[in-house]
């Protein structure tokens, strides 16, 4: 079963051509069996590959299938080639397996829209080039999947095209992401330029053999810490951090599952996957290091305090999904790459979680998407209320659930790394998490506020066909955090299977203190998230403090924090509108059509009225005739008296 | 016994002159019987054209090569190849008379006999040998030209153009008659061997000072006749004034003639002349090409943009002065055959146009003609594309040839200017072709309606397009002919 | 003693000079035509001055008076159809065609 | 004696193209245009060229000149009104003659002393119709043949143009 | 099987084609349009013959021919002809465009239809002809050939402004090609060998038997890159493109961009490069940067047009800036990938025509803001042009993409912030065309006339349907195409890299060793240098 690895990506494909060619024609049903049993087959393969992988001895642990040259020029050789290691395969699972799950709900949730099959054909597009992405052998193919998922985030958020909001959204998010494309290119380029390919393993295999060619770049920007440093902005750009998230809450106007899929659990950690998979060459730069970690805590902060105000429920958890990538980054710009990828892991689910509840809620509602027109849904969705409530303890950190361990693990190896700046504002970070997380389910589910009239008796709980992926996301968000237990508790199996793939970061040496200090650490942390669930009740469930009061009392934050900081405006009136005025006014209308055609135009017009001039001279009169040509034979004689 | 050789050499002559006597003789029997008269004469003028045609071969062949010292003509074939393309002029122009001077009301035998008179006018100005024979043969073809024009007795722009030509024409024979005062003067005799003798020898410096006037003014007369800048002011007026027909014959074979002339004094069989024809011709050069093209830019009637368009070619043609190798003469001939093939075509396409009364030609006429008359418009298209010099025409060849030629001896700058000055012309060209092609029928002033081709005229205009073709798509056969013919010389 | 031709020769120069202005100050056909007469008679002069007692110059002369009187002929003949048409014979008059 | 002469005819040809060029009467113009051809064959007698001087009279002065005062009497045009644009017209006219004249005087004074010595002395004494004629005919005799093809043309053109209806 | 005078056959069989329509009378427009048509599919299928019998690996010039009776001995003019890796796939380019142009204006042509045919095919012999021409002259009398009926295409059919489009689009082609006929006939005779053939010339000049002086050098390079820069259309030369593509008919556009363009960037590999290596180095970073700058000039002025025809007329600005700069970048790969993109360019642009093409003649305007929510009334007429639209924007895994990563990746050595530069143009072609596609496909139906337009129909199809499929192999597999062309790329870059002008291939100083073999399952020692050619 090991050699037939590379087949994963080929199902979903293959359910794209089939839905995409005739999917029109096919019955509802046949549309949904193919799109979902297509991502079945994958999921199952990579479990049996997976089993495969378990197998290989540590040191060899992975496979590789090349399929055929697909550039080939000069000493350039680009490959099309799937390879799988362990790194891959942990991303291959979660893609498969989340995958199939919202696959499953979305047969629910789009059930009845017109564009029915033109929406799991693009699901399976993106499928295909997600897998793609994870199991490219080397940068190229990368790109390759890396703009496929680009190109499919831009048809699924833009699916329901009347919508000019969902167009633009769809061409804001398809731009922003090519941006980084274009920083990522000129990597892949100085990656070329040093060593001479652009295949993972030769690469690494490069670094590790002759460590006096390539020195770890402490203290100045080589080039290495330059083409780490593109490769970094490449993954912003994809996984919406600080300067190019901008487009990650306007993605909100796809239909949910998307939001799901694509801007919660895998297209989002793109950038991550990426960052974790050239760890070789990030290790040689520090600096790069350093850059990652502070963008990504300056995010996560910088988001988690826009989600506190937000009104539109998706719109809260999309804040939140920036916020948790920036833990991520945070925690991988410090050396714990595993660390990284187990928050990657379990926030996939918590947070796929949490998107399918908003979707269901939003499904019950026909739409509503305020989470002030929302109030005591508790009763008529219990299970919806259930899960998200899940969904909400996991995401907060509250011990037990897989959001504790993975982010107590983050702020753990903040702590231990010495950036005690970044542990601290990662704690910031996780009390206004619990605190927003809390807001959303007490403003949904709880009971309205006396006054204001509740939609609640109109809702009513989602199908079956939507619940069931929902209890299951929920067992996950719990269940997953085992897989990564900190070394008080037990063995963390998820560093074991990792580790091989892994550079392991000179500098982040192992916890400076004993257990103690972990345990006392790991309290602190969970305190500070049952502190934020805390002040959420006081705010939206007792009703102690009123939050308009505050909003009254701190008028210009507030209005900040509303607005998005302005950010959206700042981007508008900074690159774009001056780049339409220049290209319209200075170059187009200016030099195009007044300098080089007025050159153009103006010679012919200084010949034309040279002619007139000349024509002007034939007076019509027989003498004036006679005189120029007198005049000419004297020039003539003058000329030879001369010369 | 020389004067065997000399009816010999002048065989193709004194059948045209012989020919246009009997015409004169005809002409006043056959003024009853209109219709059959009218026929007979341009028959037979064709005949006599393509007899002289056959002779000059056959005499060519086995003439001695020495042309006659003593005697004031040479057939020599430098002057074979031009007598034969003004032969070919003459004939075309025959084809095309009869329909056109009929519709004009000014059919006469006369002008037959006139035609015939001017090409052996026309045949000694390119061969002679001697000053006073160059004269002569000058006259002949600058009165007969006279006649031509003012011919349309009624037409008032006719006579005027005849009389502005008559007039400045004879101040240009003036010139000319006064500079071969001046090199009789300097070597005592007429003769082009003595001429040529004291040019080579540079012996007495003041003898050589009056022969540079008198060349000069020699070459006043002739440029005169080409209309290069200085004295082209009468081109415009009578090529607009003139019947379009005559003003087809009078924008070619003269200048053939002309230029079969002036290359014999600048640049012919002796080293290069130590006084600076080369640099005054140059600025000629340069100023009839700039101020024809500009000048034509801004033309609405075509007859007068073609006017201004043959004086820049006259400005292209003086670079084959400076040529002094072997193919000058090849690349002279080729240029003055594509040059006159064209212009021939154009202008009598445009006095088919211009419908009875001969009346002038606008842009805005020809509006629309595509739809009408897609065959002419085609034709005339063809011959447009050939003056501007669009490959596969014969008028790249010969740009080409001559400005490769002119390149060879280092003329860099001229070719460069000429060059450009054809980029311009593609301008002033192709608006006609706009005008036809491009642009709708004018509905209101319903075009005059244009009468189906006469046979005379679609011959002779065919003969021109088959010419230029020829000449584009399989020139080796010219430069065959054309070397072929100068290397019987060397 | 004789008279050294350089003289002959600048009259004739003078003449053809003279010939020239004419041509350009008088507005009347005819004589402009007369003036390009005698620019012809100039060059005549230089002829005969040149031949100095040879042939050469005499023949010339006389094959330049043919000429002269066969162009006198036509010119007439021309003027004659001009004054008919327009029954003027100011230079100024014939101004149709310009530009 | 004979430079004497010369200078007296030269000076009467040369007032007598003066007078031409400012008399109103075209008639005094042609009739001036007559005294100077006379006193033009009367230098050609003076450089031994009899023969010219004679066709002179005849041809030029008989013919020519008498042809022009019939058709000058035929039209019997109003007189030259002065010249339309006077100021203009007549600087330039008078600027161009001038600098002719000066060029050409220039070209003549340049070659003198070749002119002067380089001919060979007349041989023979006057020029007479014998020698011309034998020259015609031996020589010249294509040139010849031409303008006999020429007067043809003229006569011919002449009738073609001016005739009333033909 | 090896045809005799295939090429001159492929040339000249178009034009035989052309005069019989002409002399077929007008009326039976059906007869003539699909005659020509098939005339056109047969040159097609004789080109692929053309390919079919090109051996691999193909170093110098492969299939040679020398027509006898066309030849003009006297001024050393020789009527030959030959193949290789470049011209191969332009021809296949000119043979494949042009029945898909033809068979696009069946329906949109309906005035002096015989003509317009009879136009396209000498259009289309033309085009051959210059690229298969090795003769300096013969490359000039087709290069020039090529100009009258396009001129007359856009004059005639063309739109509104069309004279003035056609007047400009001739005389700024003309002004630039009569330079370079002057810089020919100076090279002819520079080079002494009597003949304009360009082999001879090359080795001529190569041999050292002629040298040319440097500043001699300098000038023809001058003469003939101007000829070629006005063609390309390269950055202060372009104005003409935008005119002549907004007024000329739908299938003039498709050959104008398909394939005219090419002639320009055909005639720098062909012609500057080889003859003047040291000029070329010279010149090579000024150019490279009006490349740059033409290729974000034109991105940026393609955001503003409100015209759809003009605003891909910018984008071939754009796009034929980075061939450009591929080419001055002397590496293999950008030879390379600039070769590769001219093929991109005129499937992606030719189909970006078709398809403005097809809009109008349903709407008969080409102003956008006329348009939006089509994509609900023609569903798979907007799948078809995005997918268009993406191999033009360079989506890895469409054409667009191999093309513009391997000259970047070729210039990137030579000058790596210049590149940096020309990336953004990998940005803004983005963002003009999906803004380009929102404001048409996206969005509500605004106006009722957009409701009830017809969708594709089976011609349509048809023209549109190869163009994507090719934009898709040529994406995935674009191995049979690089591999024709290594060696005619080869040997261009030798007399430049051979007088140690340029550093050896842009290849790395460090050559990674084999890596360890992988344990089970079949794999590829991924990086170790690879010979060529292998397969």
């Amino acid at each position: 079963m090991s050699d037939w690895f590379w087949i994963i990506p080929f199902f979903p494909l293959a359910g794209f051509l089939v839905l995409g060619l005739v999917g029109r024609r096919l019955p509802v049903a046949a549309v949904s069996l193919t799109a979902c049993g297509s991502v079945a087959l994958s999921f199952v393969t990579a479990l049996f590959s997976w089993q495969a992988l378990l197998r290989q001895p540590d040191e060899a642990r992975f496979f590789s299938q090349r399929l055929f040259t697909w550039i080939a020029a000069g000493n350039f050789q680009a490959d099309f080639s799937f390879g799988l290691n362990p790194l891959s395969m942990v991303m291959v699972l979660v893609i498969t397996g989340v995958g199939l799950l919202i696959h499953i709900y979305s047969t629910g949730y789009m059930h009845g829209d017109p564009g029915y099959p033109r929406f799991f054909a693009y699901l399976n597009l993106f499928l295909f080039a997600m897998l793609t992405l994870v199991m490219a052998e080397n940068y190229l193919l990368l790109f390759v999947g890396w703009e496929g998922v680009g190109l499919c985030s831009y048809l699924l958020i833009g699916f329901w095209f009347e919508k000019p909001a969902a167009a633009s959204a769809g061409k804001k998010a398809f731009l922003v992401n090519r941006i980084g494309d274009a920083a990522f290119l000129l990597g892949l380029f100085l990656l070329f330029y040093q060593f001479g390919t652009l295949d993972f393993r030769g690469i690494e295999h490069a670094l590790h053999s002759e460590p006096l060619h390539f020195p770890v770049e402490t203290g100045q920007i080589g080039t290495l810490t330059l083409t780490a440093l593109l490769l970094f902005v490449g993954a912003v750009g994809k996984s919406a951090q600080i300067p190019l998230y901008v487009w990650l809450p306007d993605a909100m106007e796809g239909p949910t599952p998307v939001s799901a899929l694509i801007h919660a659990a895998t297209m989002v950690t793109a950038g991550i996957y990426l960052v974790v998979r050239s760890s070789a060459l990030f290790t040689r730069a520090p600096l790069a290091m350093e850059t990652v970690a502070v963008v990504g805590m300056l995010t996560a902060v910088f988001a988690a305090t826009i989600g506190l105000v937000q009104r539109d429920i998706k719109r809260v958890l999309a804040y939140s999904t920036v916020s948790q990538l920036g833990y991520m980054f945070a925690a991988v710009g410090v050396g714990a790459f595993v660390g990284g990828m187990f928050h990657l892991v379990t926030h996939a689910f918590f947070k796929a979680l949490l998107f399918l509840g908003a979707g269901s809620v939003i499904h019950g509602l026909h739409g509503e998407q305020d989470l002030f027109h929302m109030g005591n849904l508790r009763k008529q969705m219990p299970r919806t209320f259930a899960v998200m409530l899940v969904g909400m303890l996991a995401i907060a950190g509250v011990p037990g659930l897989s959001g504790f361990f993975s982010k107590d693990e983050i702020l753990w190896k903040l702590f231990s790394s010495g950036h005690t700046w970044l542990w601290i504002a990662g704690l910031a970070g996780a009390a206004m998490t619990a605190f927003y997380t809390a807001r959303l389910i007490l403003l949904a589910f709880g009971s309205r506020p006396h006054g204001e009239e509740a939609h609640g008796h109109a809702a009513h709980e989602s199908p079956a066909v939507m619940v069931v992926p929902l209890v299951i996301l929920a067992l996950l968000s719990i269940a997953a955090g085992w897989i990564g237990l900190p070394a008080w508790l037990g063995t963390n199996h998820l560093e074991e299977f990792l580790s091989p793939a892994l550079a392991v970061h000179a500098e982040g040496a192992h916890g400076a203190g004993s257990h103690s200090t972990e345990i006392a650490a790991a309290a602190l942390s969970s305190g500070i998230a049952l502190l934020g669930i805390g002040a959420a009740l006081l705010f939206y469930f007792y009703r102690r403090l009123d939050p308009d009061a505050l909003a009254g009392r701190f008028p210009f934050l507030y209005r900040l924090l509303r607005n998005k900081y302005w950010v959206d405006e700042l981007y508008r009136g900074v690159f774009v509108q001056p780049c339409l005025w220049i290209s319209r006014r200075v170059f187009w209308l200016y030099w195009d059509q007044e300098v080089i055609d007025g050159l153009v135009n103006g010679t012919g017009r200084i010949l034309a009225g040279a002619g007139n001039i000349l024509r002007r001279l034939q007076s019509g009169s027989v003498r004036d005739y006679a005189a120029w040509l007198c005049a000419g034979a004297l020039t003539v004689l003058l000329y030879l008296l001369i010369v | 016994m020389n004067d065997s050789i000399l009816y010999w050499a002048l065989l193709p002559e004194i059948l045209a002159g012989a020919g246009g006597i009997f015409i004169v003789l005809l002409t006043p029997f056959l003024r009853g019987s209109r219709d059959r008269g009218s026929r007979l004469i341009p028959g037979l003028t064709l005949l006599i054209l393509l007899g002289a045609m056959v002779a000059l071969f056959t005499v060519a062949r086995d003439l001695p090569q020495s042309p006659m010292k003593e005697l004031s003509f040479s057939g020599d074939t430098f002057s074979l190849s031009f007598r034969f393309l003004l032969l070919l002029i003459c004939a075309v122009i025959s084809l095309a008379a009869r329909p056109f001077l009929e519709r004009e009301e000014i059919f006469r035998g006369e002008f037959y006999a006139l035609l015939l008179f001017i090409y052996l006018g026309m045949a000694l100005l390119s061969g002679s040998q001697d000053l006073l024979s160059t004269f002569v043969g000058l006259e002949v073809l600058s009165i007969g030209c006279y006649i031509l024009l003012g011919l349309k007795r009624s037409d008032l722009r006719a006579n005027e153009a005849a009389w502005k030509y008559f007039l400045l024409g004879s101040i240009s024979s003036a010139f000319f008659l006064y500079g071969i005062a001046m090199v009789f003067g300097a070597t005592g005799s007429t003769r082009y061997a003595d001429l040529f003798a004291l040019m080579g020898s540079h012996s007495d410096k003041q003898a050589t000072l009056l022969l540079n006037c008198g060349l000069a003014l020699i070459f006043v007369g002739l440029a005169f006749k080409l209309a290069l800048v200085p004295f082209h002011s009468w081109a415009a007026d009578v090529y607009e004034g003139a019947p379009s027909l005559i003003v087809a014959f009078f924008s070619t074979a003269p200048k053939v003639a002309a230029m079969a002339a002036l290359m014999r004094f600048f640049n012919f069989h002796f080293p290069r002349m130590h006084y600076s024809a080369g640099h005054f011709a140059g600025w000629i050069a340069v100023a009839s090409m700039t101020l024809g093209n500009l000048a034509a830019i801004s033309q609405q009637n075509v007859k007068r943009m073609l006017a201004y368009s043959s004086i820049a070619h006259a400005g292209y043609m003086i670079l084959a002065i400076f040529i002094d190798n072997e193919t000058a003469d090849t690349t002279l001939f080729i240029y003055l055959l594509a040059y006159s093939m064209m212009n021939l075509g154009a202008f009598l396409i445009l006095s088919l146009l211009s419908g009875k009364g001969d009346l002038c030609v606008s842009l805005h006429d020809l509006s629309g003609l595509a739809e009408r008359r897609p065959g002419l418009a085609a034709l005339l298209s063809l011959f447009l594309l050939s003056l501007t010099g669009i490959p596969l025409t014969g008028g790249f060849t010969a740009k080409f040839y001559l400005f490769g030629s002119a390149l060879k001896n280092g003329l860099v700058g001229l070719v460069i200017i000429a060059v450009l000055n054809s980029a311009v012309s593609a301008y002033y060209y192709l608006r006609p072709v706009v005008h036809m092609y491009m642009k709708p029928l004018p509905e209101s002033p319903s075009p005059a309606e244009v009468p189906p081709v006469p046979i005379g005229f679609a011959l002779a205009i065919g003969t021109a397009a088959l010419a230029i073709l020829w000449l584009g798509i399989l020139p080796s056969f010219w430069l065959e002919f054309a070397e072929k013919v100068n290397l019987a010389l060397k | 003693m004789t008279v050294p031709i350089i003289y002959y020769l600048g009259l004739s120069a003078l003449l053809f000079a003279l010939g020239s202005v004419g041509l350009l100050l008088k507005r009347n056909l005819l004589v402009q035509f007369m003036c390009v007469e005698l620019m012809l008679n100039a060059a005549n002069l230089a002829f005969v001055a040149f031949s100095q007692g040879r042939a050469d110059g005499s023949v010339i002369v006389f094959i330049v008076m043919a000429v002269a009187a066969a162009e006198a002929g036509v010119g007439l003949a021309l003027v004659v159809v001009l004054f008919r048409n327009r029954n003027s014979l100011d230079s100024e008059d014939f101004r149709l065609m310009k530009g | 004696m004979e430079f004497i002469l010369f200078l007296i005819f030269s000076f009467i040809c040369i007032a007598a193209v003066l007078n031409m060029l400012f008399q109103k009467e075209s008639v005094y113009c042609a009739l001036s245009l007559v005294v100077c051809m006379a006193s033009l064959a009367c230098l050609y007698l003076l450089l031994q060229a009899p023969f010219a001087a004679a066709i002179q009279i005849i041809i030029y002065a008989g013919a020519v000149m008498v042809l022009f005062l019939f058709v000058i009497m035929l039209l019997d045009p109003r007189s030259d009104s002065g010249s339309g644009r006077p100021r203009r017209m007549l600087f330039l006219a008078t600027v161009l003659g001038i600098s002719l004249f000066a060029a050409l005087a220039v070209f003549l004074s340049r070659s003198q002393s070749f002119l002067n010595s380089g001919h060979p002395k007349p041989a023979a004494g006057q020029i007479g119709a014998v020698e011309v004629g034998l020259a015609l005919f031996h020589r010249y005799l294509i040139p010849l043949e031409a303008v006999g093809i020429l007067i043809l043309m003229a006569t011919l053109g002449a009738v073609l143009l001016a005739k009333k209806k033909i | 099987m090896k045809i005799p005078y295939l090429l001159a056959l492929l040339t000249y069989l178009p034009a035989a084609g052309g005069i019989l329509v002409l002399l077929v009378n007008g009326a039976q427009e059906k007869v003539i349009r699909w005659f020509a048509f098939l005339l056109s599919a047969a040159v097609f299928v004789l080109s692929l013959l053309l390919v079919a019998s090109y051996p691999l690996p193909a170093a110098g010039y492969v299939l040679e021919e020398t027509l006898g009776w066309l030849q003009v001995p006297q001024l050393g003019i020789t009527h030959h002809m030959g193949v290789d890796g470049v011209n191969l796939f332009l021809v296949l380019l000119t043979t494949f465009l042009t029945p898909i142009a033809i068979l696009s204006s069946f329906t949109a042509v309906h005035r002096k239809v015989q003509s317009y045919y009879a136009l396209l095919l000498f259009l289309e012999t033309g085009m051959l002809g210059v690229f298969l021409a090795l003769d300096l002259v013969l490359f000039y009398l087709f290069w020039e050939v090529t100009l009258v009926p396009m001129y007359l295409l856009i004059g005639i059919w063309g739109g509104e402004r069309r004279i003035y489009a056609a007047v400009k689009f001739i005389l700024y082609t003309m002004v630039g090609s009569l330079l370079m006929l002057v810089a020919i006939l100076y090279l002819h005779l520079q080079t002494g060998t009597g003949s304009f053939d360009l082999l001879r010339i090359a080795g001529q000049l190569s041999s050292g038997a002629a040298a040319l002086t440097r500043t001699q050098e300098l000038w023809l390079f001058l003469a003939f890159f101007v000829a070629f820069a006005i063609k390309v259309p390269l950055f202060p030369f372009h104005t003409w493109l935008p005119d002549a593509h907004v007024e000329a008919p739908t299938a003039g556009s498709i050959l104008l961009a398909g394939v005219l363009l090419k002639m320009g960037a055909y005639g720098i590999l062909r012609f500057c490069l080889p003859l003047f290596p040291h000029a070329s180095t010279a010149f090579a970073p000024l150019i490279s940067l009006l490349a740059v700058i033409g290729i974000i000039y034109g991105a940026l002025v393609a955001l503003v047009q409100t015209d759809m025809k003009k605003l891909i007329a910018y984008s071939s600005v754009s796009h034929l800036g980075f061939v450009v700069l591929g080419i001055f970048s002397f590496s293999l790969q950008g030879l390379q990938g600039a070769s590769y993109q001219m093929l991109n360019h005129g499937i992606s642009t030719g189909a970006l025509f078709l398809i403005v093409g097809i809009l109008y003649e349903r709407r008969h305007t080409r102003r956008i803001e006329e348009f939006g929510g089509i994509a609900r009334s023609m569903p798979h007429y907007a799948a078809a042009t995005l997918i268009i639209a993406l191999s033009s924007i360079g989506l890895p895994g469409l054409n667009g993409f191999v093309g513009e990563f391997l000259i970047l990746l070729g210039s990137f050595a030579k000058n790596s912030a210049l590149t940096a530069v020309a990336v953004t143009g990998v940005f803004f072609s983005a963002a003009y065309l999906l803004w380009m596609y929102q404001r048409v496909y996206f969005g509500p139906l605004t106006r009722d006339e957009n409701r009830q337009l017809a969708d594709l129909d089976r011609r349509e199809w048809a023209c549109l349907i190869p163009l994507i499929l090719m934009a898709v192999w040529m994406g995935i597999y674009s191995q049979p195409f690089l591999q024709r062309m290594e060696g005619a790329s080869r040997n261009i870059l030798h007399p430049i890299q051979s007088n140690q002008l340029v550093a050896r291939e842009a290849s790395p100083d460090f050559r990674p060793a084999a890596s360890p073999k992988p344990a089970a399952g079949e794999s590829r020692i991924a990086p170790e240098p690879r010979s060529f050619p292998h397969e």
